[in-house]
């Protein structure tokens, strides 16, 4: 194994393409991802609004586990594709190690069923694995038709770097646009790249939540993006599935794809389609975009 | 050795302890009565009284009529802290024929009373600190404090306006002065300024005069684009090393008429030129601007095509002709300056705005830091004083973000104090130079200095506008049509309660002040401290504002704290008048506390040869033992700890007075 | 919010709760409220801001003088999307998001969040089910959710809810973990 | 436990910079616990094992050295002389009967009024913790004679 996956309720619904790509992409990298044995839910946004101890004991169930995979090594590395999975992960490790009342009764719960803890799993998202740790020029070796003329607007959301920034520039993150770059697209430079998308608001206040996903499509298309590439499931239900009801509530329509890099990645990659979740978008991708690619794959040699 | 029998004759010691209520600062927490009747219970001590304030002339008075009447022979004043009043009351034994180190200080104010919640543990710590003393004072040595001529001459270190200033002071009083500036010339931040608040002076107006007076004085020599780089010697008695980095034209055959420059291959100005922040364009030979001082051209050897590639035509040379002033081989020179005292001016940096993306420097070329809006405006700067946009094109609004790098945890946590009334200065030339709208976005606006706050008052009345908030972001994200092509400034508006989009071209950050990038390597050379956030740390907030730690060596301007030009030379007038009182006098008392050696007990192991961080001890090889070089000693007390026969000692810190210290602290305490 | 014409717009210190500021301060997240200088920059960078009835600036000027009502009862702390934005810009480094999550908590113990609105009731269904399963089904727990606050809102949005089916995006299955009653254990002995 | 151990402690400080801090913690009106007796030294490197054994032999429970930040000793490098003796000595307490974290060094800068208070009152906390210092075998120290001075005219 080189890494632990930890796949977040997401992976079985919604998020499913994501799943599906990100392991493509690491089976055809040569990279191993097990998935964590009976993990539980990380406790998003919404168990910290009733119980913050209970949310962080919650998550810290999953790091417990984790542990217990290490083998006897000093930590493991655990990959949480979900940015809310990957922030609620580590917040309960820091919340566990800046307030210690919090952190003694969580680790005595936890030991109490029989997890032991210590607080030494490292949370890992794909892109800082991808980038720092299978690096760029492995990547591109793997490329087998690059992305060329495909336009992308690389779009971070929040909680990758924010409130923690663990491996990437907290006000303007480049991991993804370089990753893109690696495989031959172009970046768009736009400056929302982790301006909010609105999370569980576009569900729950939709006049409201809707317009910040519409604003940020709206200036990708503006400024010559072909795609959105994004790196968390509820921002890319978000700015994709929502198209139409922002449709009916601003009265344009915007018709932008909005894909997870990791399928990008696969593409590029020369990856079946199905096996990229691609036939689960909602908005497809132009086929003059896939056809570039596969015409631009003939005049590279790997 | 030392013992008590050394000082009292055989006769057994008689301590006074003096305690001091300090108002209620000590009164009001320590039960000084108590600790006055524990005092007197003290082995030895003959008379233990309170005043309340033994600082003042009778509390002094009283002192030193008890030890005549008492015949005390030890003295003990539990006060405040010995870097207070410790030279106080040491004068007061001397006065009274005790010798001064027969003195001891107790700190029981910011030691004990100010950090202390309980009286009554005040109490017992004060009991056991006048213990501890009353313990030691009875192994002081009489001792006499150190002696040393005082050489003539000071070196200034930073050309700025504080610098200036200092030394012209001082040369006008006669004292040889060594003016050291690490760049091409003097003049600092000042000389870069358009105009200066609130009075709108133009700073090349104010500030050229003196720096033309500082070449021509006869007593200040400027070593220009030159660095200190060793500090050596004692209050003084400094030695400074200052390496004059080349600059490739000989500065004593120099006219300065410029024909060099003239004559340069390159018939443009094609370099950034880095005293215009790179706004402007300058010749691989120039002057960093036309008032330099001195008026000595100087090579860059990284766009020098002699240097680069040693096949230029070499114009330089040949326009200088017969006077020979341009030397391709010149080298680092180091020259040494002996000097009684040393006056640090080494100003500040201004903050890297590129470090906080969210205002866009460095990523929209329309986004400007307040210097380089100076240099823009400036009449001799690279656009003559006109302000245009990088396109060319006037602005039509301008927004001054307030505070960038200030106020701020997560860069500068201090108030820069200058930014408020620089971002008003400039709100008013851009509104008067290009009759744009200007807005202003401000946390606070602080403004209190002479006339400060009538300036503020003449702005709002001139149309600008102030909005209270501090800016989120600036973007060229349009979301409406006159948003298109613009810069966005999201804030908001926290008088309104309301968040605003105002779309401007031209976006200037109020960057905060920072001190130098090599402060702390400064700090070294010159063994001062640094106060939080790097700032140079004076001795006393409030007492000693321009002394250091490091008897002789003295602050003056920026490098202490962000300040404004008034405030600047206000501090280097004084810094001037504290080095005078220095070298004018012709002996300098230095505090003994120097190492000593007994022969008796050295096994010349030299343990302490190799230790001595100032080379003051070395091995005497016909008497096989280690000799101090007093001078040198310095007293750090680092010989003293790591003689294994007990034979080297310090004087004020021996082995005895911290042992019975250390166990009057302990013994019997409850 | 919109002011009536003749609203009362005073406040008696008799109403406030002057130990309100220093409760929220001794919760995670709201250590630093007393460093706030009202400088704004957490509700000019929030891009919720803009619809919340008092900006999160305004929040911690209620929570510091003790109005502890008005601040347990606005919606601004539920329009919160978590995004994290005024953390990071703050210059106070007041964790402003963690200071939400700290009112909704308070507002949640005493029952004083806006009435029918969507979002605590979504905090508490998903509550309830991770605690009982381990795990969520987006889809049951917004189906749950709209029944709860909205049921018309459930009709209009059946037809993404098909297309996520249609796609093999959304699973209306009960997720759930092995080990419920270590979870639930662990989980009673925190708090 | 019905009465709480209050230990008894010695700081050293060097002059110049923890010294200052004590001195600032007093100016900012920053209390701390009042457990600490404080002696002043020009710098950290006077401070040599023998004087902190003789402050546990003293009666000490707890021994707080203060020097200056790495790289900015008033005297060059005497902190890091402090460092390698209290490096070394906390080796050789153990041979006492003393636990080694009952001695402890700490570079505290001139303006580090906070940092000051957090060290004392954490030291003290720990100290308390550790309970009181009981010595099985004294240190014989160097000084036997001064100690022998110091009590005779004390007691004279």
């Amino acid at each position: 194994m080189d890494y632990l996956y930890y796949p977040g309720c997401s992976s079985k619904g919604n998020g499913i393409a994501y799943e599906e790509s990100l392991k493509a992409v690491f089976d055809a990298l040569d990279v191993r991802m097990d998935e964590l044995p009976d993990w539980n839910c990380c406790g998003a946004t919404s168990y910290m609004s009733v119980d913050e101890w209970k949310a962080v004991a919650l998550a810290a169930r999953n790091l417990g586990l984790a542990e217990r995979q290490a083998d006897g090594k000093d930590g493991v590395d655990m990959i949480a594709a979900c940015s809310a999975c990957y922030l609620g992960l580590i917040r309960a490790q820091r919340y566990i190690t800046d307030y210690p009342e919090l952190g003694k009764q969580v680790t005595a719960g936890l030991e109490a069923v029989g997890i032991s803890f210590k607080n030494r799993v490292r949370i890992r998202h794909p892109l800082d694995v991808l980038m720092n740790d299978i690096g760029t020029e492995r990547i591109a070796s793997r490329v087998k038709h690059k992305l060329a003329g495909m336009k992308v607007a690389c779009y971070y959301g929040c909680q990758i770097v924010r409130p923690y920034a663990t491996f990437d520039d907290q006000q303007s993150p480049v991991m993804m646009d370089r990753l893109m770059a690696a495989i031959g697209a172009e970046t768009v430079n736009w400056p929302l790249k982790t301006r909010c998308c609105g999370g569980s608001l576009s569900g729950t206040v939709p006049e409201t939540g809707l317009r910040l996903s519409f604003i940020l499509l709206k200036e990708a298309k503006k400024r010559g993006a072909d795609v959105v590439a994004t790196a968390c499931p509820l921002c890319q239900f978000n700015l994709e599935c929502n198209q139409g009801e922002m449709r009916r509530l601003f009265g344009e329509s915007l018709d932008l794809p909005v894909v997870y890099f990791t399928q990008l990645m696969g593409l590029a990659f020369g990856l079946p389609s199905r096996a990229l979740g691609i036939q689960r978008l909602f908005i497809p991708l132009p086929a003059h975009l896939l056809s570039r690619v596969q015409e631009g794959g003939r005049n590279v040699r790997v | 050795m030392s013992g008590f029998n050394s000082s009292t004759n055989g006769h057994p010691p008689r301590i006074g302890v003096f305690i001091c209520h300090c108002g209620t600062n000590i009164a009001g927490k320590v039960n000084v009565p108590e600790v006055v009747e524990f005092a007197r219970t003290l082995p030895f001590v003959a008379v233990a009284k309170e005043y309340k304030y033994m600082c003042s002339d009778p509390g002094q008075e009283m002192i030193k009529h008890d030890i005549q009447q008492y015949g005390l022979t030890r003295l003990l004043v539990a006060a405040c802290s010995p870097h207070i009043h410790e030279e106080t009351f040491r004068k007061v034994a001397s006065e009274a024929s005790i010798n001064p180190f027969l003195f001891q200080m107790v700190n029981i104010r910011e030691l004990v009373s100010w950090v202390t919640e309980d009286g009554h543990e005040a109490t017992e710590k004060a009991k056991a600190m006048i213990r501890a003393a009353a313990k030691r004072v009875l192994f002081h040595d009489e001792l006499e404090p150190k002696k040393y001529p005082v050489k003539p001459g000071v070196v200034v270190v930073g050309g700025g306006i504080a610098g200036i200033h200092a030394a012209l002071v001082m040369a006008d009083a006669g004292e040889r002065v060594y003016l050291v500036e690490r760049e091409p010339s003097i003049g600092g931040h000042m000389a870069m300024f358009d105009k200066t608040f609130p009075t709108l002076d133009c700073a090349a107006c104010i500030l050229t005069p003196k720096m033309t007076t500082v070449r021509r004085h006869p007593n200040i020599t400027v070593l220009s684009y030159s660095e200190v780089v060793e500090v050596s010697g004692f209050v003084g008695n400094f030695k400074v090393k200052v390496k004059k980095k080349p600059r490739y034209v000989v500065e004593e055959k120099c006219v300065g008429c410029y024909e060099c420059i003239e004559a340069c291959v390159f018939k443009e100005p094609r370099f950034p030129n880095e005293f215009d922040l790179g706004l402007g364009k300058r010749k691989p030979i120039y002057v960093p601007f036309p008032q330099a001082v001195p008026p000595v051209p100087m090579i860059d050897p990284e766009t020098c095509i002699q240097f680069r590639t040693g096949k230029c035509p070499k114009g330089c040379v040949n326009a200088c002709g017969d006077r020979d002033g341009i030397d391709f081989d010149q080298k680092d020179e180091i020259v040494e300056l002996e000097v009684g005292g040393i006056i640090v001016a080494t100003g500040f940096d201004t903050f890297d705005a590129s470090r906080l993306p969210y205002y866009g420097y460095g990523i929209y070329p329309n986004v400007y830091t307040g210097l380089e809006v100076e240099r823009l405006l400036n009449a001799s700067g690279p656009t003559g004083g006109e302000v245009l946009l990088r396109n060319g094109q006037k602005p039509q609004s301008v927004g001054i973000i307030h505070c960038v790098g200030s106020r701020d945890e997560n860069t500068n946590r201090w108030c820069s104090r200058v930014c408020c009334m620089y971002s008003l200065k400039l709100a008013h030339l851009m509104k008067e130079r290009t009759g744009a709208e200007v807005y202003n976005f401000y946390i606070d606006i602080r403004a209190p200095g002479k006339g400060y706050e009538e300036f503020y008052d003449r702005l709002l009345q001139e149309g600008v506008h102030f909005i209270r908030g501090k800016v989120a972001e600036v973007s060229d994200w349009a979301m409406t049509p006159d948003e298109e092509n613009r810069l966005v400034i999201r804030v908001e508006d926290t008088l309104i309660g309301m968040v605003r989009r105002i779309p401007v071209d031209m976006v200037i950050l109020s960057v905060g002040l920072e001190p130098q990038r090599d402060a702390q390597e400064v700090t070294k050379l010159f063994n001062i401290s640094c106060s939080t956030g790097n700032w140079f740390m004076e001795r006393h907030p409030k007492l000693a504002p321009v002394s250091t730690m490091s008897a002789g060596i003295y602050l003056a301007g920026a490098c202490q704290g962000p300040k404004d030009i008034p405030d600047t030379v206000a501090q280097a007038g004084a810094a001037a008048a504290e080095v005078l009182a220095l070298t004018h006098k012709s002996v300098i008392e230095v505090e003994p506390n120097t190492a000593f050696i007994d022969e008796r007990y050295c096994s010349g192991c030299q343990i302490c040869v190799g230790l001595c961080p100032y080379s003051a001890i070395y091995y005497d090889e016909e008497k096989k033992v280690a000799v101090l070089n007093e001078p040198l000693c310095l007293g750090c007390g680092v010989c003293a700890a790591a003689c294994p026969s007990g034979a080297a000692q310090q004087h004020l810190f021996q082995d005895e007075q911290l042992y019975a210290e250390i166990e009057g602290a302990l013994v019997g305490v409850g | 919010m919109v002011q009536q014409p003749h609203q009362r717009r005073i406040k008696y210190q008799a109403e406030l709760d002057s130990d309100f500021g220093r409760q929220i301060a001794a919760m995670p997240g709201g250590e630093k409220v007393y460093s706030c200088i009202q400088c704004g920059a957490c509700s000019g960078i929030c891009p919720m801001s803009i619809y919340m009835d008092y900006s999160p600036r305004r929040i911690i000027a209620m929570i510091r003088a003790g109005m502890k009502n008005d601040a347990l009862r606005s919606q601004t702390v539920w329009l919160c999307a978590s995004c994290y934005a005024c953390s990071v810009i703050c210059p106070r480094q007041i964790k402003i998001t963690d200071l939400m999550y700290a009112l909704k908590q308070r507002a949640i113990q005493e029952g004083a969040y806006p009435k029918r609105f969507p979002i605590p009731v979504l905090a508490r269904e998903f509550f309830q089910t991770v605690q009982r399963d381990g795990r969520t089904s987006e889809g049951r727990l917004i189906a749950r959710v709209y029944l709860r606050t909205n049921p018309w809102r459930l009709l209009k949005q059946a037809s993404l809810g098909y297309r996520l089916l249609r796609h093999g995006r959304m699973s209306m299955r009960r997720e759930s973990i092995r080990s419920r009653e270590e979870l639930q254990t662990l989980l009673r002995s925190v708090g | 436990m019905d009465e709480q151990f209050e230990p008894k402690l010695i700081g050293i400080l060097c002059n110049w910079c923890s010294y200052m801090a004590a001195d600032l913690v007093g100016t900012s009106r920053i209390r701390y616990a009042p457990n600490i007796r404080i002696i002043r030294v020009m710098c950290s490197g006077r401070i040599e094992s023998q004087l902190i054994l003789w402050a546990f032999r003293s009666g000490a429970d707890g021994v707080l050295i203060g020097g200056c930040n790495p790289g900015d000793c008033h005297y060059q490098e005497g902190n890091y002389k402090a460092l390698r003796r209290v490096t070394l000595l906390k080796q050789m307490l153990p041979q006492f009967g003393i636990e080694p974290e009952r001695l402890r060094l700490d570079w505290i800068c001139a303006s580090c009024a906070e940092e000051m208070r957090k060290t004392v009152e954490g030291f003290t906390a720990q100290i308390r913790n550790l309970g009181p210092l009981r010595l099985q075998t004294p240190p014989l120290l160097k000084p036997i004679k001064i100690e022998m001075e110091v009590s005779r005219h004390v007691e004279a």
